[in-house]
């Protein structure tokens, strides 16, 4: 449905409900939808389950949304870096489950929600602790691991410009995971540093149609 | 509270035209949604959606917000709509390929749509593919990802065949293109709800409730929980 | 590996074995190579399997390669049209094996293929006699059919504009089943209205990254 | 016909260092490839490919003909590798998204890969993403993907720890990233093939064919078939 252009972020993630699936977009800072998580901390909803690349970097963003213990589960492929001090201790505590998923299975996942795919044989992770237990099969000689998709109720992304429809376009390789969940959930919102005039994005460069995005928001481009 | 409502009998005039039932279905589209509309008498529903509506037309080659039919000197090779019949272009408009295009509607993205049928089954099972006919070449085309490829599915068809044959029916003769798929069945003398629960007039054009029931050949109850 | 930017489409096409499997791009003439196809014809490859969404319109492209008998099965979506008269007639005298495909499964097969996919559960099809005695299963609820890859030794894609690296971009819905099918196959071949320098395409609004086309050939825009 | 080739041997010269590894592995990195280079010691590499050689670099955040580390005033948060690293675009680059990087990763579309380990069997299994630990956070990011994802994968790695355990082991001990994957080792000792048939010298540095043996807990025959 048509697209609501939101005064402020705070509006852009309203009525999110505790207990809710939350895809939150970005690879490091690039891409991260930064107003929108402090937008979604503010909300105050809790008991999150969150799906993202990372699991937060140093203080902010998604690392200030688990510091103030919000989340309750986390999905991601790669939670432990030199600046992830704040899930490094919930974990440690017990205070927050943990899937690890690797970074293309995940991205897979999410797009097998947003195509209506309901599992796929993936050849990435068989043989190890990742795949433990889980259905196998062999198909022409290769051995595959069956993977089903991640669906959010909410996908927070960061994109580059919107026009006044929702269709998206992205900056470099801020791309990364946004288009992908812009497809996996109910409801997407984007934060974006500019919005144009419907017919101002080439028809043969927009990346996230319109049909996918159900709120935008303008932003600051975000800090460096 | 469930209540329940009779059919509206829309009598003193005749049965719909080919305009009047895509003006009824360009009714029940809502604003600003996202729409497929298949090919043949579906494609009528265009011409009466409101100015104004915001509904954007999505078409399974790779495109959403099509235009109207190319006009003289517009035509371009290179842009037709999934009956390959040469098409236009709105502001906003986005093109993209057909496993992304088919990752659309299956994935349940579309809002409506709208589709040509043989066969409805009360409980929503669609026939619109192939007639049986032994010697007939199948060819499916879209059809199969449209009928499970939208949050709504709606049937527009004429309600009998010309030799007076209901297509409304208990269960589909002619193979199946999707089980359970279609909600609303919009036809030349009744608007239906079909589904898990059989089938309900809404309304009816040019013929009274009890002779529409007389016709057909299943359950019709005259009344539906709303 | 490095793109090969051939003189003509006799050169495109060389090496084709008896027997290949070919992907042909295109929705009826929209995106279809008719020059790379009329090379083919000339090239003498027989046997083969053609994988495209119709089964050849006319007298001309695909149809004049049925025509030649060059074609031992078909895997498409829609052979049935007004204009198939070449391939009506090969398959009513049994002279050609014909797998109808829904038309978005064809495209996630072959992008199954292209994505390293074994297999996966598709909703299209199910209770249909195109998903009799295949295996079903019960996901969340929902019945899917299992769908697997196809792969290609060819593809033959009609794109609107190559760099000299090999990327592509293409024109309005003539890119229907070319970004798919480029990844599908071995060996990839595009024919371009027009071939630019390196750099001359957007970065951002790349279709087909130049890693999966190895040859490509300017041919005249096709006649409407 | 089959022909067998003793391991050359680089005497009168110390093992590789670092960037002498990463020459090594340039040089069997094919003109005008795909390729991906791991975090850690595998980016080195770019630096030894030569001019014009037509090597383009994929990054599995969403690029491909990445160029080199963004120098000062270069800097553009929007344009990292898969270290996070902000880096450069050269001409012909294109953006994807992640889907799409992992599956041209995935399809087998790259010519080669060069990753980190911190084990590889003889066999080709690899195991670089985690150390078993019972206390570790497990990580794995695009390892498994990178370890599936290539024509040919080459690990690039020193041959022993600190404290002198091999690297190249009969079985892998850490937790696996892949299992038969890797096709060639470069250690700052010696070159390896691995696979189904076992591991095999082709060349060493700074140390003899039958010390590196010695020292080694596999199988090593001294010919190789060719």
């Amino acid at each position: 449905m048509t697209v609501h252009v939101c005064s402020d972020a705070d509006e852009a993630v309203s009525g999110v409900e505790d207990g809710a699936t939350v895809l939150v977009g970005g690879f490091g800072m690039a891409g991260m939808p930064v107003e929108l998580i402090d937008a979604l901390i503010r909300q105050g909803a809790t008991g999150l389950t969150v799906v993202s690349n990372n699991a937060g970097n140093g203080d902010t963003g998604l690392a200030a949304l688990l510091g103030k213990g919000r989340v309750r589960r986390i999905v991601c492929s790669f939670p432990r870096q030199s600046d992830s001090w704040v899930f490094d201790r919930l974990y440690r505590a017990g205070r927050i489950e943990l899937e690890v998923v690797p970074q293309g299975t995940l991205a897979e996942r999410m797009r097998a929600a947003g195509a209506g795919i309901g599992a796929f044989f993936s050849p990435t992770g068989v043989g190890t602790p990742l795949a433990e237990g889980r259905e196998t099969r062999e198909i022409a000689g290769r051995t595959y691991v069956l993977e089903y998709p991640i669906k959010g109720d909410l996908a927070l992304i960061g994109a580059h410009r919107a026009d006044r429809m929702g269709n998206l376009v992205y900056r470099k390789t801020a791309r990364n995971f946004g288009p992908v969940m812009a497809t996996a959930a109910t409801t997407v919102v984007a934060q974006v540093s500019e919005i144009v005039d419907v017919g101002a994005i080439d028809p043969e460069a927009v990346v996230t149609p319109s049909i996918y995005v159900d709120r935008i928001v303008r932003t600051g481009v975000p800090a460096a | 509270m469930n209540t329940t409502t009779p059919p509206v009998e829309n009598l003193g005039r005749g049965p719909l035209g080919k305009d009047e039932m895509a003006a009824r279905v360009a009714r029940d589209i809502e604003h600003g949604s996202y729409v497929n509309l298949g090919i043949g008498l579906p494609t009528l529903v265009a011409d009466h959606l409101p100015e104004g509506s915001g509904v954007v037309l999505h078409t399974e080659n790779g495109m959403l917000n099509m235009g109207p039919a190319a006009g003289p000197g517009q035509v371009d090779p290179d842009l037709t709509n999934a009956g390959k019949i040469p098409v236009t272009e709105l502001p906003g408009a986005a093109y993209f390929h057909h496993a992304d295009s088919f990752a659309m509607m299956r994935g349940g993205h579309l809002d409506t749509c709208v589709l040509g049928a043989f066969q409805v089954s009360a409980t929503g099972d669609l026939a619109n593919w192939h007639t049986g006919a032994p010697d007939a070449i199948p060819a499916v085309g879209g059809a199969m990802d449209l009928a499970i490829g939208a949050k709504k599915v709606f049937v527009m068809m004429t309600l009998f065949t010309k030799d007076g044959t209901p297509k409304l029916v208990p269960h589909c003769t002619y193979p199946l293109t999707g089980l359970g798929c279609v909600d609303r069945v919009y036809t030349d003398l009744a608007t239906f709800r079909v589904g898990p629960e059989g089938a309900t007039v809404l309304e009816t054009f040019g013929i009274a409730y009890a002779e529409l029931a007389a016709r057909l050949d299943l359950p019709l109850p005259a009344t539906r929980l709303s």
